[in-house]
């Protein structure tokens, strides 16, 4: 069967061209053509991965291009990595699937909904079995264009239409980056193939400063695609796709492709000292920024989305601290709870009829029993309680943080734990404990500028763009699940992928649990030269657990018993929290120093083309005319002068023979 | 016994003056009596050459016949289309016609 | 038959000319499907060349050569044959070309001469892909630039005149300069083989520019001003900045068939000159002037992409596309590897495609709301979903997303480019780095036009507009499958060019 | 100063006065007889060369056909309006007048720095003129005829009145 893993992207590729070319005949249907698909992609992954687990590698590859004497091929190849990536991609998006049978099917599109998902799953699949890094980035670039295509599903959207361009250009921005640093490698090594590229790093092919350039150059794809500062500014807005779609790409699956590259390429990476510290000082400036952000938002997807952010910066501080398993470990997990994350918060969106606004949910947790117990399974786990899947990633993250020698990337990471727990909870109470607040359709918030400091009084400029806009395409919810009801909870087909994650979010964590012998590592490592896996100690485990039960129980105080008033850091200190509520300003700070600028260059350069470069040549051309025109003014039509002149001219000749020549005399 | 110089002088003047006519006169009828008047002196010069030119021969009388042939034929068309051109434009003040223009 | 293929297919067109211009100017629909069955058997003759096209063999194929008439000691010889590089762009003139005539049904005006013209063209263009002798290289290349000259002075948009004029006397003049680079490449070998042989061909040319009888005749100066010559002429007509200027105009008056050819076919004629002549002939010469090239390219590059940003007018921003574009060929060709020659040529075929595409999508658009301007479009998604999905699709290969042939180019490019030897550019890495903030700059046109057109609320006056015509999904699938399957599986084109431009780089020593 | 001589000088003065007469006379009537005064003083100088033949056929040909043919043409116009008011073209004027006259100068400066010299008249009768002309000069002659023709009924054609 592992020869047959090329199945595996090419079932949601069928579902694709099916629902492309006859979707609109299918219309609902359309669901069960993706899910099928899916469906036997997972299948044919569960068989792969265990064949591979007593396997060796396959590889299957055909000649791509010629150039010279060079060729790049492509094909597929089965390593233990990516055997464990298909499980986790194939099945997130089997479960993202039957989830928006239910969330989607009031949308006359649903049929390309479902084909720009099977075309994702097929790109995000043909990225995860890519035997060589080009062809990585083939599918890295054609994941990005379903982020685009999904974020802007709703185009008539404008805040949709411009995150869908935000998230494009800004992962672009990354994408070229790595691109240059394959270009270089390729250049370097003669070659796209991981094992010839480790080859020539080990054998000192490489000089170390283009090592580390080459090595900086890849881990920017990494930053733009795993949404790391500064380039992550897109994830939060991609929210505004469809919300299975952010359960899918924007926290399971393609933004953790970032850390996924850094993990293949990992070899390299190790052998720049430069290009790690770099990697660990971004994933942990990331994972602490995106997590205070977290900590201020209303938008309980926007609340999602920074954790995610924040939780991909561990990811990669982990690497970065040579803990190679610790990070790809917690990609798995965090893939699960992650995704179960979103898909309850999903959940809970179809519920109370297309909010998001946390601030007029609350007391969810009678109405919607399911939904509630897998989020806040989803939220211990994130929060990294024993003996949930988060709690042993986040463990092995503290590890090899704490392992690495520099106290300080230890420090932020306990921190960001410490509020991760905190806005996990304060995210879980606010929606689910307490009194309905959403009742009357009037928005209570509707001339709040949207945020949740009531004590900071100027935020009148933040923008927390809250959508209650009735979608074109969308039947107005009052119309099929009645838009007055009080929420309940949804139908099968969104609660049993809910139940599949929460499972999985318990479970996921014991095939690297230490009592277990580290059994992920083992698979994982194998054939591969990434080094000694750091691991903690069990005073490690006991801190780490004390720091998410602190965050915890500060949430439970401030939002549940409401022992520490809501707003109480917020009064404290209004100037930070107006800050973070505004992203620390980083949108308004990008485009005043790129956007503009080059427009503003780009607007010079057309007065430039239009005023001298063209200017030159109509001047060239205008001048000729006005000659000839000068000339022919003489042309008046007069025969007499034109007689006159011809004598002159004559005259003229003669006199020159005189003068010349001396004719005559 | 004349000098031929004289009548070649006298050719001069008169083609010069017939030029003169031709470049400055705005009635059509004087410009192309001008333009008789040069092909008269260009007659006179031929036939100077015949009589007492430096190889006096017949030959410059026969083509003075033909100069003259062709002058009338000219006169005969020139005054024709000069009738022409007075019918459909009304004028024949030479300024007027300059349908030559660019 | 076989051997005189290349002719047939050159001058088939003619035929089909000749054919139109018998039938009465009422028949339009006859006249129509005649020019599609005409360009469509062009079509399948240049297919059947490729297909009998041999892989991997070095030099020449389908060569033919005849004496054609002498004047005096000057002989033109009526020289063809095709090798790796001049067969992927017969190809693909042959089918812009046809997918052009499909996209010029909608043309009600004067459509007897349209096709003549469309004809006629097409028969200059091929004539440019197959000469080897330089003097029927120049009348193919002369061919070209009356008709599109026509095709856009009659058939286009409200500033016609001035673009057509401009189109005609600017890259006349590049004609121009071309020919007097001709005839000094043909006295100045005259001279270097001591008086004993003259030559127009370009394949002796070569021979005798890289070992001259008498080489104090050839010297540095010479040739490098020849070079910069063919340089300048050719780089008018890409078009190189700063010569670019009747390039928007052109493209923006010109109907939309006459765009499709002019940015999928014309602009690669300079291209193709600049590889033939000016790198065929003179490849020390290039490689002497290399680092300017490159330069130039980068230049192209950026400053295309940084007009095509504040573009108010779609079409005007495809034609800024285009500019920057032609800068990856500059660059693929500057750097002097296979890599880099590589992706010039896949650039050049896949921009005629993908610009043909967009020009085409434009062209459709135009024609249903009226408008072109930028801010006035907008959700074309809700209101002709097709013609809106085939747009985006051809925005994302003229981005350069993978799996469209736009990659491949820039790809094979940009390895080319950090992979020039050091004596040729001496500062690649920093060209190759400036060129990619291009990638950059020509995702957000291109994103941020999508965005304003394609994307957002639909407008009350577009509702209803009818969506594609049967007849417009000849063109829109045809290109769009053809960037697609050189974007997934290339080799069907490296296989074809790889020798030849083996060949070329190896010239010096690359 | 013999009798030659003074023929030639009245005859001279009469071709001159009356050329400019031509360019200077008010009334266009009075210029045509101007100028047919003007042929028939050069008619009298062939006559002093001893072309009789000549001369006679100048008389007859221009002095009749070719100045009736200028009255005919006279009429049918404006013969009526004297002038076309004040020439706007000053410069034409003046060029005009500089040009002839320049062209003059030169003209007799290299007509007396010539060195022609002066022989016995010769005398061509009527006799030689016929053998030449229809000897050497029959195809030019045949020509003139034929022009004669075709100028005859051009003239016919341009002159006629456009019927619808």
């Amino acid at each position: 069967m592992i020869q047959n893993a090329w199945l595996i992207p090419v079932f949601p590729l069928i579902a694709f061209l099916i629902l492309l070319f006859f979707g609109r005949f299918l219309k609902e249907k359309a669901a069960y053509v993706g899910i099928a698909g899916l469906g036997l992609s997972f299948i044919v992954s569960v068989m792969v991965l265990f064949e591979r687990i007593g396997g060796e590698t396959y590889t299957y590859v055909i000649e791509w291009i010629t150039f010279g004497e060079s060729t790049i091929t492509m094909g597929y190849e089965v390593t233990p990595l990516n055997a464990m990536m298909l499980i986790v991609v194939t099945l997130v998006s089997l479960v993202v699937h039957i989830f928006s049978r239910e969330y989607m099917h009031d949308d006359k599109r649903i049929h390309v909904f479902y084909s720009y998902l099977g075309l994702f799953s097929f790109s995000m699949l043909g990225l995860v079995l890519a035997p060589n890094v080009l062809q990585l980035f083939i599918f890295w670039e054609l994941v990005g264009l379903c982020s685009f295509l999904l974020v802007g599903f709703w185009y008539f959207k404008p805040e949709a239409a411009a995150a869908a361009k935000k998230a494009f250009l800004t992962t672009r921005i990354g994408d070229v980056g790595l691109l240059l640093g394959l270009v270089i490698l390729f250049n370097q090594t003669g070659s796209f193939d991981y094992g010839e590229i480790f080859a020539a790093v080990e054998n000192g092919l490489i000089n170390d400063t283009l090592l580390t350039a080459i090595a900086l150059l890849i881990f920017m794809g990494a930053v733009g695609k795993s949404a790391q500062f500064p380039l992550h500014v897109w994830l939060p807005d991609a929210m505004e796709g469809p919300t299975p779609v952010s359960a899918l790409i924007h926290a399971a699956t393609m933004v953790a492709a970032g850390v996924y590259l850094v993990g293949v390429m990992y070899p390299l990476f190790l052998a720049s000292p430069t290009a790690m510290t770099v990697v660990a000082y971004t994933g942990a400036i990331t994972a602490f920024f995106a997590a205070t952000m977290a900590l201020v938002m209303t938008d309980i997807k926007r609340v999602l989305a920074y954790s995610t952010i924040s939780q991909l910066g561990f990811m990669i501080l982990a690497l970065g601290t040579a803990g190679y398993v610790a990070g790809l470990f917690h990609l798995m997990t965090h893939a699960f709870f992650k995704a179960l994350l979103f898909l309850g918060a999903g959940s809970v969106i179809y519920a109370v009829h297309h909010r998001q606004d946390i601030r007029d949910m609350g007391g969810l947790w009678g109405k919607m029993k399911i939904t509630a117990v897998t989020f806040l399974i989803g939220s211990l786990a994130i929060a990294g309680v024993f003996p949930l899947a988060g709690f042993w990633s986040k463990e092995e993250i503290l590890a090899s943080a704490l392992l690495n020698g520099d106290g300080f990337l230890f420090a932020i990471a306990l921190v960001t734990a410490f509020m991760t727990a905190f806005y996990m909870f304060r995210l879980f109470f606010k929606t689910f404990t307490g009194e309905y607040r959403g009742g009357d359709h009037d928005d209570p918030h509707a001339n709040d500028p949207g945020v949740e400091a009531q004590g900071a009084a100027s935020v009148a400029e933040a923008d927390n763009p809250r959508d209650d806009s009735v979608d074109q395409d969308r039947v107005p919810p009052a119309e099929d699940h009645g838009h007055h009801d009080a929420p309940k909870e949804n139908s099968g087909f969104m609660t049993f992928p809910l139940i599949v994650l929460a499972s999985l979010a318990v479970v996921a964590g014991f095939v690297n649990a230490p009592f277990l012998g580290h059994q992920l590592e083992g698979f994982l490592i194998q054939g591969l030269n990434v080094g000694a896996q750091p691991h903690g100690e069990l005073w490690l485990a006991f801190l780490s657990l004390a720091v998410a039960g602190g965050g915890i129980a500060l949430a439970w105080a401030m939002y549940y018993k409401g022992a520490i008033a809501e707003d109480f850091f917020a009064s404290k200190a209004p100037g930070v929290h107006k800050l973070l509520i505004n992203k620390y300003y980083l949108d308004e700070v990008y485009v005043a120093v790129f956007v503009r600028p080059t427009v503003a260059i780009g607007r010079f350069f057309w007065e430039m083309d239009k005023s001298i470069v063209d200017g030159i040549v109509n001047l060239i051309g205008r001048s000729t005319r006005g000659t000839g025109r000068s000339f022919s003014r003489g042309h008046n039509g007069q025969l007499q002068t034109y007689g006159l002149v011809s004598i002159l001219g004559g005259l003229v000749v003669i006199a020159l023979a005189f003068v010349i020549r001396g004719y005559f005399g | 016994m004349v000098p031929i110089s004289l009548f070649l002088s006298l050719a001069a003047i008169l083609f010069c003056i017939g030029l003169y006519g031709v470049l400055t006169r705005r009635h059509l009828v004087i410009v192309l009596a001008s333009i008789e008047l040069m092909l008269n002196s260009v007659n006179i010069n031929l036939v100077a050459f015949s009589a007492i030119g430096p190889f006096a021969n017949i030959s410059g009388q026969v083509f003075t016949l033909f100069v003259i042939t062709v002058a009338a034929a000219e006169a005969a068309v020139g005054l024709a289309i000069l009738i022409a051109l007075y019918r459909n434009r009304n004028s024949i003040d030479v300024i007027k016609h300059d349908l030559l223009r660019w | 038959m076989m051997e005189n293929m290349l002719t047939w297919l050159v001058f088939m067109p003619l035929i089909g000319v000749v054919l139109i211009l018998m039938i009465p100017k009422e028949n339009v629909n006859v006249i129509r499907s005649l020019a599609a069955i005409i360009s469509g058997v062009a079509l399948i003759l240049s297919l059947i060349i490729w297909g009998g096209f041999e892989r991997g063999v070095s030099g020449l194929q389908y060569a033919t050569t005849t004496e054609w008439f002498n004047i005096g000691f000057l002989q033109f010889n009526y020289e063809i044959g095709i090798d790796g590089l001049s067969m992927p762009l017969l190809v693909l003139t042959t089918i812009v070309t046809t997918l052009s005539i499909f996209a010029s049904f909608s043309i009600v005006k004067r459509v007897k001469e349209f096709y003549v013209w469309t004809l006629v063209l097409l028969t200059g263009m091929l004539g440019v892909f197959v000469a080897l002798d330089m003097f029927l290289f120049f009348l193919f290349f002369e061919l070209t630039l009356i008709p599109m000259f026509f095709l856009i002075g009659i058939w286009g948009g409200k500033m016609k005149e001035y673009a057509s004029f401009k189109f005609l006397v600017y890259t006349g003049l590049g004609s121009a300069i071309m020919f007097m680079t001709f005839i000094a490449m043909f006295f100045k070998s005259y001279e270097a083989m001591n008086m004993q042989e003259t030559t127009f061909s370009m394949i002796r040319m070569a021979e005798i520019f890289a070992d001259p009888a008498n080489p104090e005749v050839l010297t540095g100066t010479v040739k490098g001003a020849i070079f910069l010559a063919l340089f300048v002429a050719f780089a008018i007509k890409l078009p190189v900045f700063p010569f670019h200027t009747w390039l928007p105009n052109a493209h923006v008056e010109a109907p939309t068939a006459a765009s499709m050819i002019l940015a999928g076919v014309l602009l690669k004629m300079g291209g193709y000159g600049l590889i033939r002549l000016g790198f065929g002939i003179l490849p020390d010469q290039a490689a002497r002037f290399a680092t300017l090239i490159a330069i130039l390219g980068v230049i192209n590059i950026i400053y295309g992409a940084l007009l095509a940003l504040v573009q108010t007018d779609l079409k005007s921003l495809v034609a800024y596309s285009s500019i920057s574009h032609m800068g990856i060929v500059l660059l693929g060709i500057a750097s002097f590897t296979t890599s880099g020659m590589q992706g010039a040529i896949f650039q050049l075929v896949s921009h005629g495609f993908i610009s043909a595409l967009l020009f085409f999508m434009v062209g459709a658009i135009y024609e249903r709301t009226k408008t072109r301007t930028i801010s006035e479009l907008g959700g074309l998604s809700k209101s002709v979903p097709v013609l809106a999905g085939f747009m985006l699709a051809a925005a994302m290969a003229s981005v350069g997303l993978p799996g469209l042939s736009g990659f491949v180019s820039e790809l094979l490019a940009f390895i080319g480019i950090f992979g020039a030897s050091e004596s040729i550019i001496p500062a690649a890495t920093t060209i190759g780095v400036i060129a990619a903030i291009g990638i950059i700059l020509t995702a957000a046109y291109l994103l941020w036009a999508m965005q304003r057109t394609t994307f957002g609320p639909m407008k009350e006056k577009f509702i209803g507009l009818p969506d594609a015509r049967p007849m417009e999904y000849v063109p829109m699938i045809g290109l769009l499958a053809l960037s697609i399957i050189i974007g997934v599986y290339p080799h069907i084109l490296s296989d074809v060019i790889n020798t030849t431009v083996i060949d070329i780089v190896s010239k010096i020593g690359g | 100063m013999n009798t030659q001589m003074i023929f030639f000088i009245i005859l001279a003065l009469i071709a001159i006065v009356c050329a400019v007469l031509i360019m200077a006379l008010e009334r266009i009537s009075h210029r045509v007889v101007s100028m047919a005064f003007s042929f028939f003083a050069v008619a009298g100088l062939y006559f002093l060369l001893g072309a009789e033949f000549i001369g006679i056929i100048q008389v007859m040909v221009y002095v009749g056909a070719i100045t009736i043919l200028f009255v005919f043409g006279m009429m049918m116009t404006e013969h009526r309006n004297v002038g076309f008011g004040p020439d706007p073209r000053k410069g034409q004027q003046i060029l005009g007048f500089l040009g002839a006259a320049t062209l003059l100068g030169v003209l007799l400066y290299g007509i007396f720095s010539m060195d022609l010299p002066t022989e016995q008249p010769y005398v061509g009768t009527v006799e030689a003129i016929g053998l030449e002309l229809y000897g050497h000069y029959f195809i030019a002659f045949l020509g003139s005829g034929f022009l004669l023709t075709s100028a005859l009924i051009g003239a016919v054609v341009i002159a006629r009145k456009e019927v619808e």
